[in-house]
């Protein structure tokens, strides 16, 4: 069963993801991205992480993809102005990903990207949430730090270049 | 010369000038009621009081001269109390029934009241009130005589101008009634001048009577189509529908005045019996068909050269006359063109061109009455011209003026003639040789009305003859023409001026032969190449199968070509006939392809009367139905490629020298005379053939025919006017007293008149003072059509009278 | 597969096809309402022709709506165009996976206990915000697609609008949520019974004053209704991000709406209001208090909507940012301070 | 105390019960055409009457005062002579046709009227489903109206709706009245 779903959530989020650099309009792409991120919210839920998964929802499909059909939008970038951009890249990014697909199959099949499965039963997982939470703030509370204070950094330099000097 | 001070305006006019005139002429206006210009003088309505410097009482303008050195104030506070009480007392017992009146809106009265009249009245007494319903007192008169407010100037028209004196006054002060003998059904000239004259609504004109406000209609001045006097009348229409025609109170030359015919005779244009679509003749039967069809049908069957020929009317524009000439001449390549009118032969028009010196341009005919002597020959003008009539009735009021006669019968003239003249139709000659006589041999002493008429002749200065159309009809026309000629030249030499003015029955008849509507000149009187031939001859080459197509162009030659038979196998014998008029006329229902025609107020274009005047006729309404005016058809067939009446005008200028200096927009009301083209006319000596045929005396057949219209009536086209057929719906047959008294026979008696051809039952009027042995029967009416008593070649008919 | 577990299964299909049949349903009784309240707030009757008191008028728009036209502008996006109704109109359905309507009852006759929940996400809270945060795609898409101006402006006023309101609603969530010591909404509502001094209702109203405000406001502003329906200004906008819509594909922005209005109703009171729990000594009835109180404030958005006048679009945004966000965030601070 | 207001949302407090007032007060809608007419006051300018006097004969002596007075010229008068006593006068109209589409329901023509014959009655029915309806012939202007000239208007009566080939038509039931508002 969970098998089942698996498959239809994994497809569904590979073709998505391809549909999202494949299709030529911009505003497609980014509901394709929406799409594929919907599918690794569901994948979350399989692997028992349902928080992960209302946060991936809450945060990309709900906030950042929506960003970015705001840019895209307002921008209003035409299929035209893609090709200029394209034009040159095409062999190096040829280059790149099928460097990528190698490294990875390679690990893959190496079985070297192997996590240790935590030590956690079907029934402890029902708390994944305050589990999760422990985990945060006790054993990567130094990562969770410095990645608010990265984001801190962000906002401000956005504010910074927003902002219009005042005379 | 008077100089007056009119309201400190300094204007020197001539002695014996109206103040009233001179403070028009000043730019002042003055109102009236009871003052019409070319009525008596009454002083009665007190609405032209002003003030003259020095004298206490007000003065009526109207009848007061001006002397020199006067003062005189019309707009000051006196006067115009003096105005506002005088409507105040003539609103004291008129009814303010405006809302029903159908004068409401134009009102004299009215106008005044609102422009110094009071605005409130402190009587409160009953008005006077004579009836309650509205009296009818003729087929077109109506009168409401509460609202009459005595300025009598019906009475004064009526008796003054039109000579019938229908009207008078009954009763005294202010409960006197303006109205007929007997206060019953009026037996007048139905001319409806009191109608025009009324100030108030007191007669009304019955056809007219609630149909409109007069602010409703569309109104355009136009020429009345029936005879060549060349009324000035305005029509006026509502949604396309004719309602009245009206005449103004200084426009034309017809003045305030117009005849039955041309007031009450607009209704023939929408009468329901109008051709609405082309017709063709297919397997014997006229069948309704496009103009398409019958355009090229003419265009293909229509001949050319000698074996064809074209007859118009002359109640056709110049224009429309002049493109058919060119039709007839440069697309069917002949000269055999004639007017129809009273079915001249070609020599006597040409003499009657001559004598009356169209060449010379036209004479006004208030210059013309000037004249000390008028002479009238051969038309029985007051039914023939009746505004003619009027024009020389106030004339020969004059009495130091002369005003000769002549003709068979007696007509309404006569009673203002100085002289009356009486020959056989046959013989207008007559008179003239008696006259020519008179004079060459130097007589002093008269004997008889014919000397007395001479010495006067001979003794005037100035001198103007009138030619009546009858003289055109006589086979012996030019012979009569020729006398009238030398009486002429006898008078010139004696230094006498003399003018000559033809008097004719069709609206354009002068025109159209200006615009070479004649087998002998082209369009100002250039000679043809090859001689034409007339209406006559046409026909006798048509009954010996010479001419193949024939167009007729809004004439109605079976009805009334003299002998009726004769016309008919003639026009039956043509192969090709076509025929474009506004009705289903006789001559229509033998014809191959009907072309649908406009009527006057239809179409634009300008008429010549019989002085010579050009005068604009306007559109007023569409063509009723499929209906096109002549001068699209003329074009279409002819191909000329014409847009408008006024692109034909400006080539009409070109051709005919005495247009030359006409501009087509600027014809107002009053119309201009056309000039005089100097070289050029053709003279009539050249070709004159006398074909004097005396009308043998026959003890049988006593009575001379003679035929024209009645005062009612203008050829065949009065009968589709439903409101002139009710004041006259049936022929009749006039003699003179005596000869009733000797058949014993009463007014209104029903007689047989018979002739060698045909015979007819008539009513019988008995008329007091025509010449013994003269019938007179109008030519108007279907029912017995006078043309069958003629047979071709036999000049005038003769009859006799049987008592049934 | 033991028989218990079908039976479960099939009880969670006929839940959740009983509550999506609700929700189809819900907004022909709700236009009906909302067109009489306004009336008689405005001094009128309201719709009264079809039917008695015109009760059957939603009925009649319905099939108006059906049978209508449907329109696509020619230039519009058509997939996009076409797909945007139903991107709006399934987050708003799929919410109601989380959302209980009251504990356990048991049905008499096969005397089986049923929750009145489909399902009792220990995340449910944040499941529902998420959720609910997608349906302004729908929106968005729906003003982008029908490549009209004044849609296009309305979908990114509506989505700028939800985004910046979204932070609020969530924050003032928070403070529950900390009081509570749950995500799940079945354990904030249990939180909630009983009382507090014996009389007045342990209700996280009491504890959460302010963090209510803000929900409330942020509520509005994310269901775009009056004093925040900004976003289908009919002054400014013509009628917003579905201007260009007709017929069915109209009717699911306004059931969406709805649903959303419903949805909203339902978290104040589950968060605020106690859920299912009867106020004040009433009698415990299952559904009704929990109805009662959604009724309520169903209501409530509705007598707003027809007190207040429209905010403008800047103040929109300066409330939004300036005041809410920050005083949701002191919100979470003070009691983050109470708890401590 | 403006904070104090702010707080606590008095303003907002204060509208809503405002409205939750009105919302329980009695509506002021009045239910036509199904069950309520508005009977307007006789000085109401509604679609024109052509007026008979007492006999019964036509007042009209179409004299065209009030199409002459008529700003937007949408009255349209044929006068005719008639003897059979139809009007008061023997003039009388043969069209009388008012253009409904043109005219602004000035009352001038009643101004002009010098026989009382038009008065603007008391019908605003007017709207209809063809062009034929905008023209109100002289049949039309004549014929006896719903709500008599004489009753004194002002008032809501109830009424009928009744739904026939013809059309729809609202049937007033004069003797029930009572005051609007």
């Amino acid at each position: 069963m969970e098998q089942i779903f698996f498959y239809i959530f994994a497809i569904a989020t590979v073709a998505s993801a391809i549909a999202v650099i494949s299709l030529r309009n911009p505003v497609h792409s980014a509901i394709s991205l929406m799409v594929c991120f919907l599918q690794v919210a569901a994948l979350f839920i399989l692997l028992r992480s349902p928080f992960l998964a209302a946060v991936q929802v809450f945060i990309y499909v709900g906030a950042v993809v929506v960003l970015f059909l705001f840019a895209v939008m307002v921008l209003d970038l035409g299929k035209e102005r893609f090709g200029e951009y394209l034009h040159h890249q095409r062999p190096i990014a040829l280059v790149v990903v099928i460097g990528f697909v190698f490294v990875m199959g390679f690990t893959i099949l190496h079985g070297s990207l192997d996590a240790q499965l935590g030590n956690y039963t079907e029934k402890a997982l029902v708390k994944n949430t305050e589990i999760m939470g422990k985990l945060l703030f006790t054993k990567y509370v130094f990562p969770f730090e410095v990645v608010s204070l990265l984001l801190l950094i962000a906002l401000i330099g956005a504010i910074v270049l927003a902002m219009k000097e005042k005379r | 010369m008077a100089t007056v001070k009119i309201n400190g305006k300094e204007i020197t006019t001539e002695d014996g000038t109206l103040i009233l005139d001179a403070a028009r002429q000043a730019g002042f206006e003055i109102p009236t009621f009871c003052y019409q210009a070319r009525l008596s003088r009454l002083g009665s309505c007190r609405m032209c009081l002003v003030e003259i410097g020095g004298q206490k009482k007000l003065q009526p303008s109207c009848i007061t001269p001006v002397l020199h050195g006067m003062e005189v104030f019309t707009e000051n506070e006196t006067v115009k109390s003096a105005r506002s009480s005088m409507l105040e007392f003539l609103l004291a017992n008129h009814p303010l029934d405006c809302p029903t009146c159908d004068k409401g809106g134009e009102c004299e009265l009215q106008d005044f009241v609102f422009k110094s009249g009071p605005r409130r009245s402190p009587f409160s007494e009953w008005k006077r009130r004579f009836h309650e319903k509205d009296e009818i007192l003729s087929p077109i008169i109506v009168k409401n005589h509460n609202r009459c407010i005595h300025c009598e100037r019906c009475a004064r028209i009526c008796d003054e101008v039109v000579g019938v004196s229908a009207l008078g006054g009954i009763g005294r002060g202010a409960k006197t009634q303006e109205t007929s003998f007997w206060n019953t059904t009026l037996d007048c000239d139905h001319c409806g001048n009191c109608i025009e004259v009324c100030p108030v609504g007191s007669f009304m004109s019955l056809p007219y009577r609630y149909k409109s406000r007069p602010w409703d209609l569309k109104e355009a001045d136009t020429v009345c189509p029936y005879c060549a006097t060349g009324c000035q009348i305005t029509i006026g229409a509502r949604n396309g529908e004719i309602l009245r025609v009206r005449s103004k109170s200084a426009t034309g030359i017809n003045k305030e005045t117009l005849c039955s015919r041309g007031r009450f005779g607009y209704h023939f244009m929408q009468s329901g019996k109008r051709l609405t679509k082309p017709m063709i003749k297919k397997g014997g039967k006229l069948i309704e068909c496009s103009w398409d069809e019958a355009l090229s049908a003419i265009k293909q069957r229509f001949g050319m050269g000698r074996k064809t020929a074209g007859i118009a009317s002359a109640r056709l524009t110049n224009e429309e006359l002049f493109v058919f000439q060119k039709l007839v001449r440069d697309v069917f390549k002949t000269n055999n063109i004639d007017l129809d009118s009273r079915f001249a032969n070609k020599w006597v028009t040409s003499a009657m061109v001559d004598i009356c010196g169209f060449g010379e341009g036209g004479i006004s005919i208030f210059d013309a009455l000037k004249a000390d002597t008028i002479f009238i020959i051969g038309s029985a003008i007051s039914d023939e011209n009746p505004i003619t009539d009027y024009l020389i009735r106030t004339t020969a009021s004059d009495k130091r003026k002369t005003l000769i006669l002549a003709h068979p019968r007696r007509i309404k003239l006569n009673s203002s003639a100085t002289i009356s003249l009486k020959y056989k139709p046959a013989n207008p000659g007559d008179v003239i040789k008696g006259i020519v006589n008179f004079i060459e041999k130097g007589k002093d002493k008269a004997e008889g009305d014919i000397d007395t008429a001479a010495l006067r002749f001979k003794n005037a200065s100035n001198i103007t003859m009138f030619l009546g159309a009858d003289i055109l009809r006589l086979d012996n026309g030019v012979d009569v023409l020729k006398n009238i000629a030398v009486l002429k030249t006898l008078l010139k030499k004696a230094g006498k001026n003399i003018n000559c003015l033809p008097l004719f029955d069709r609206c354009n008849q002068r025109g159209a032969i200006n615009m070479g509507i004649h087998p002998l000149f082209l369009p100002g009187f250039k000679k043809t190449e090859e001689e034409g031939m007339d209406c006559g001859e046409i026909l006798s080459a048509a009954k010996n199968g010479e001419i193949e197509s024939l167009y007729v162009l809004g004439e109605d030659i079976v009805s009334m070509y003299p002998d009726a038979g004769f016309a008919k196998d003639a026009v039956s014998k043509v192969k090709f006939l076509v025929v474009q008029d506004t009705f289903l006329t006789e001559t229509a229902k033998m014809a191959d392809v009907v072309l649908p025609g406009a009527t006057y107020a239809e179409k634009d274009g300008t008429f010549t009367n019989q002085e010579g005047r050009v005068q604009r006729v306007r559109k007023i309404i569409s063509c009723v139905g499929d209906s096109k005016d002549d001068l699209s058809i003329l074009d279409n067939i002819g191909g000329f490629g014409y847009k408008s009446a006024k692109d034909v005008f400006d080539d009409i200028k070109e051709e005919v020298p005495s247009y030359k200096d006409i501009l087509f927009d600027a014809l107002n009301n009053a119309g201009v005379l056309v000039n005089g083209q100097g070289a050029g006319v053709m003279s009539h000596e050249s070709g004159v053939r006398s074909q004097r045929q005396e009308a043998i005396d026959d003890s049988e057949y006593p009575f001379q025919i003679i035929t024209g219209n009645h005062l009612f009536h203008s050829g065949r086209l009065s009968q589709k006017a439903h409101v002139l057929v009710k004041l006259l719906a049936e022929p009749f047959v006039e003699i003179s007293d005596e000869d009733a008294k000797e058949l014993g026979l009463s007014d209104k008696e029903v007689v047989i008149v018979k002739s060698k051809e045909y015979e007819a039952a008539l009513k019988l009027r008995m008329v007091k003072g025509s010449q013994k042995g003269v019938a007179f029967i109008p030519e108007n009416f279907d029912s017995v059509s006078v043309n069958l008593f003629y047979k071709k070649g036999k000049g005038i008919p003769k009859v006799k009278i049987i008592k049934q | 597969m033991d028989i218990n577990t079908l039976i479960e299964v099939a009880l969670i299909i006929v839940k959740v096809i009983f509550v999506s049949l609700i929700l189809f349903t819900l907004p022909i009784p709700l236009t009906w309402i909302e067109r009489k309240v306004a009336g008689h707030i405005q001094v009128r009757l309201g719709p009264f022709r079809v039917g008695p008191h015109g009760i059957l008028q939603p009925v009649a728009d319905m099939i108006k709506l059906m049978f209508k036209e449907d329109i696509a502008p020619e230039k519009a996006d058509k997939w996009l165009f076409r797909f945007a109704p139903l991107f709006a109109m399934i987050p708003a359905f799929a919410v109601y996976a989380a959302i209980p309507f009251g504990d356990k009852i048991t049905i008499p006759i096969i005397n089986k206990e049923v929750t009145l929940y489909i399902s009792d996400m220990n995340v449910g809270i944040l499941y529902i915000l998420a959720v609910g945060g997608i349906s302004v795609y729908g929106i968005i898409l729906g003003g982008w697609a029908s490549n009209s101006k004044y849609a296009l402006l309305g979908g990114i006023r509506s989505s700028a609008q939800m985004i910046s309101y979204e932070i609020a609603l969530t924050f003032s969530c928070i403070g529950v949520v900390m009081t509570s010591n749950s995500l799940s909404l079945l354990d904030i509502v249990k939180f909630q019974s009983g009382t507090i001094l014996g009389f007045i209702p342990n209700w996280n109203i009491i504890y959460q004053p302010i963090g209510f405000v803000i929900f409330f406001i942020a509520a509005l502003a994310e269901i775009n209704r009056i004093p925040f329906d900004l976003p289908e200004d009919e002054g400014s906008l013509a009628a917003g991000y579905h201007v260009e819509y007709s017929a069915m594909k109209f009717s699911f922005f306004m059931l969406t709406e709805y649903v959303a209005m419903v949805t909203a109703s339902v978290l104040a009171v589950i968060l605020f209001f106690g859920g299912w729990d009867a106020p004040l000594f009433m009698p415990e009835i299952p559904i009704f208090w929990f109805v009662a109180k959604v009724g309520f404030f169903i209501y409530l958005f509705m007598w707003i909507r027809f007190t207040l006048p429209r905010y403008r679009y800047d103040q929109l945004m300066s409330i939004g940012w300036k005041i809410l966000l920050p005083l949701s965030l002191l919100n979470i601070l003070i009691t983050g301070l109470f708890l401590l | 105390m403006s904070i104090f207001k702010k707080i606590f949302f008095i303003d907002f407090i204060k509208g809503l019960s405002l409205t939750l007032g009105y919302e329980v007060s009695k509506s002021v809608t009045m239910r036509y055409p199904d069950e309520e007419k508005w009977a307007p006051y006789q000085r109401f300018r509604g679609l024109h009457t052509l007026n008979r006097d007492a006999q019964g004969r036509e007042l009209c002596v179409a004299c065209e005062l009030c199409a002459k007075a008529c700003p937007t010229k949408c009255i349209t008068v044929v006068p005719m002579e008639d003897d059979k006593g139809i009007g008061i006068s023997d003039r009388i109209a043969k069209v009388y046709e008012i253009n409904l589409v043109r005219c602004m329901f000035c009352g001038l023509c009643e101004d002009a009227c010098p026989t009382t014959a038009i008065r603007m009655g008391r019908d605003y029915e007017l709207a209809c489903f063809s062009l034929d309806c905008a023209a109100a012939d002289k049949k039309r202007l004549l014929a006896p109206r719903e709500i008599p000239q004489e009753f004194e208007g002002g008032y809501v009566v109830m009424a009928r709706l009744e739904r026939n080939k013809e059309g729809i038509n609202i049937k007033p039931d004069l003797t029930r009245k009572k005051r609007w508002w």
